[in-house]
């Protein structure tokens, strides 16, 4: 890219309708120009409103000038143009963590790493995301240090932090237990076959491994999260009353879903082989166990 | 009909630029975009056909900024000239708080700009709008083309103004009288707005 | 009657089912149905799809391939779904007394001769 | 998400939420903004309603001219995006919702909720308040100020 400043403005003023205004912009923003790179951004983006990039970067301009709302709804807008968008994935991804929505952090991080596999700096991201989704062995003495950035969404490095970050897992780190060993104990597939969820789609216990033994929980968690509210309004409007079960055959197993409590939801996942009657027992004896559980870490 | 936000303090009004067809109605608004900051309009939309005759309308949205405290915002459409286009220059016509008359100096269209005129009376009529409470004003057009191929304001106000409200001489192309003529309509619907029209 | 109608009122006369519908999976929306009682057609094919659609994405996350039997149970009825090739759900609506293992195995068979 | 007055708030959010719309527009039938939810700019809301208006009420006078009824509703499906466009009876006239969904939605589940939506609508409508007079009497001096500056003169 031309980053010479002068240049590329004397080249959008031969010609203002020409596309230069995204490297203008662009390069002001790395600059620190702000102002300007917003100024030259926003007429860009007047002329051409239909241009994902040009709702992308200026909202990549507002992020940094801290004004989230405003850069929330233009990476909306680039998305609405074009879904995949990876810029605008990524943007959304810092928003939603910085906003403690881990589980929608993940997924617009995912959706772009899917379009830049390469991209180092976007899977050490995701990764941190993961692992902040995860019980953490000790809080962060001072949350500032934390300051993570998934690159290039910047708004960190100036001092916007996160701020309700993985609310549940504060829980195991004051109780001092550890959610994984004690949560379903004594259970069959305690490990590999039972994960328990809040209403956010994130992941308060247990795991699911796929057939290859990865774990696959908090993809399936991100999948899950709208999952039971959606279930509770398709009962409530058919007039089913309120929703007690939700069972899924699959082609390589069967699934059980139930909610323990009001806000969160159990997943059981066992092979096909297990008939799904004596699906519904399992899930309902680790309903037991996670109501239980559910009380003494609160 | 004009929409009057009190909480936001907005107003948007929907003017309506009508006659007979290449009056110049679509110049007009070319016009208009060309000459206002791109901050202040929205694209153009023009629903026309191959030979650039205007097919539904052209729509122009412009912002005028603050006016008594209100964010005043104009959209600008076009009817289709041509005589068998009725039916969509009602639909376009709904809701209008003022109508630009565009008529052609041409004296060989005077015929023309007669029919559209009359055609504009029933259409209102229909909505239920006497014409008498609709705000307009009259733009002679083409007054550059040499003297004699055209007629003069007086005459074309004879002819088509009797209500005898305001005119204004133009040659759009140019942009001579297109800003005269978006002043005098505005002033118009504004004024109207101004005694407390209907509300929304 | 095509096959289709006949295979939806071979569902509906399971004891306890209050209607059966074919739902076109993209849209939500209702293809053909039978007997629907009480009911708004409309809402069941369009939550039908929605649910189906999410518990598709997430059994694919979860290496469970694709889902073969959706069952919501509710505290009065039950609704039932079973994809029939790429682009249509087979859809019933139950009350408490359903006989659910039947009204699955008509829901599967129906599926297979619609797919 | 903006509204012309506050009570169209409440249903419109719920729509938002159980519908997982991404744009959502409703006007009048002269095209004439009510309310909207995920455009940028003004100026483009308005051609968008201007391009909607102008569809109802071109294929309202089709039905017409066929002598069939009133169309309830036009739906268009595109592979990344689908656009419904209906009309509705409000205590306030004729108004017209136009929603753009993307594939975590769908036309079924955008029309049950909208549906909802219509009713909650045209039971939330307050009568109709009188209005006096909008502008002080001296506007045209800032009228012509804009123009002016509009118009680089």
């Amino acid at each position: 890219m031309n980053d010479d400043v002068r240049t590329l403005t004397a080249e959008l003023a031969r010609d203002p309708g020409s596309l230069v205004f995204l490297d203008l912009a662009e390069v002001l923003r790395r600059r620190g120009q702000l102002d300007a790179a917003l100024t030259v951004a926003a007429s860009g983006l007047a002329r051409y409103p239909a241009l994902a990039d040009a709702h992308a970067l200026h909202a990549r301009i507002l992020a940094e000038r801290g004004d989230g709302d405003g850069a929330f709804d233009g990476w909306m807008n680039a998305l609405q143009l074009e879904p995949s968008h990876q810029a605008a994935h990524r943007g959304l991804g810092f928003l939603y963590y910085r906003a403690g929505d881990l589980g929608r952090a993940l997924r617009h991080l995912e959706f772009a790493a899917q379009a830049a596999p390469e991209d180092a700096g976007l899977r050490a991201a995701i990764e941190r995301v993961r692992a902040a989704a995860v019980p953490a062995p000790e809080p962060p003495a001072h949350p500032g240090d934390e300051a993570v950035s998934p690159e290039p969404a910047a708004p960190a490095e100036r001092g916007v932090l996160p701020t309700s970050r993985a609310i549940p897992f504060a829980i195991d780190a004051e109780s001092g237990t550890s959610s994984d060993s004690e949560l379903f104990a004594g259970l069959d597939g305690a490990r590999d076959g039972l994960l328990l969820l809040d209403q956010h789609g994130l992941r308060l216990g247990g795991a699911l491994r796929d057939e290859d033994g990865a774990d696959v929980s908090d993809a399936v968690a991100a999948h899950l999260a709208g999952v039971s509210r959606e279930a509770a309004r398709a009962a409530r409007l058919l007039g089913l009353g309120a929703w007690q079960s939700l069972g899924i055959e699959c082609e390589y197993g069967n699934a059980h879903l139930v909610a323990p409590t009001a806000d969160t939801v159990l997943l059981t996942v066992r092979d096909v082989a297990v008939p799904a009657g004596r699906l519904g027992l399992v899930a309902e004896r680790a309903a037991q166990a996670a109501r239980r559980w559910l009380e003494r870490v609160a | 009909m004009s929409l009057v936000n009190f909480t936001a303090r907005e107003i948007t009004c929907k003017i309506v630029y009508y006659g007979p067809g290449r009056s110049g109605k679509t110049t007009n608004l070319q016009y208009v975009f060309g000459r206002v900051p791109e901050t202040r309009r929205g694209r153009m939309v023009s629903l026309a056909t191959h030979g650039d005759r205007t097919l539904f309308f052209d729509f122009l949205p412009i912002e005028l900024g603050s006016i008594s405290g209100f964010t005043t915002r104009f959209q600008l459409y076009t009817v289709p000239g041509q005589s068998y286009y009725n039916a969509t220059r009602k639909l376009v016509l709904q809701g209008a708080d003022g109508v630009v008359f565009v008529a052609d100096s041409q004296a060989r269209r005077f015929d023309d700009n007669i029919e559209s005129l009359q055609n504009l009376q029933e259409n209102l009529l229909e909505q239920g709008v006497d014409v008498r409470q609709m705000p307009i004003v009259f733009q002679y057009n083409k007054q550059d083309l040499p003297r004699d191929l055209v007629l003069a304001r007086a005459d074309l106000d004879e002819a088509l103004n009797f209500r005898g409200v305001e005119s204004f001489a133009a040659d759009a192309l140019h942009g001579s009288g297109v800003f005269e003529t978006l002043k005098g309509i505005s002033e118009l619907v504004l004024r109207k707005l101004a005694v407390g029209g209907p509300a929304a | 009657m095509s096959g289709a109608e006949h295979a939806l009122r071979r569902i509906s006369a399971v004891r306890g089912v209050r209607g059966a519908m074919l739902v076109s999976a993209p849209d939500g929306l209702v293809v053909s149905e039978s007997s629907m009682e009480d009911v708004d057609g409309r809402a069941i094919a369009a939550l039908a799809a929605s649910l189906a659609g999410r518990l598709r994405r997430a059994a694919g996350g979860a290496g469970l391939g694709r889902p073969t039997v959706i069952q919501l149970r509710g505290e009065t009825g039950t609704l039932l779904a079973v994809p029939a090739g790429e682009e249509l759900l087979v859809v019933a609506v139950g009350d408490r007394e359903t006989n659910l293992g039947l009204a699955r195995l008509e829901l599967l068979e129906a599926a297979r001769g619609i797919a | 998400m903006r509204v012309l007055e506050g009570w169209v708030s409440g249903p419109l959010s719920r729509f938002l939420d159980e519908s997982a719309a991404r744009l959502v527009l409703l006007m009048t039938s002269s095209g004439q903004v009510v309310a909207q939810h995920g455009f940028t700019r003004s100026v483009d809301v308005m051609s968008a309603a201007a391009l909607g208006a102008g569809i109802m009420a071109s294929t309202g006078e089709l039905a017409h001219l066929m002598g069939s009824p009133r169309f309830g509703a036009l739906v268009h499906q595109g592979t990344e995006q689908g656009l419904l466009l209906s009309g509705f009876d409000t205590p306030r006239g004729r108004w017209i919702g136009l929603v753009a969904f993307g594939p975590e939605s769908s036309v079924g589940i955008v029309q049950l909720f909208f549906q909802q939506f219509t009713d909650e609508i045209a039971a939330a409508t307050p009568p109709e308040e009188q209005r006096g007079p909008v502008l002080a009497e001296n506007f045209e001096h800032e009228l012509n100020a804009s123009l002016r500056a509009l118009f680089g003169r």
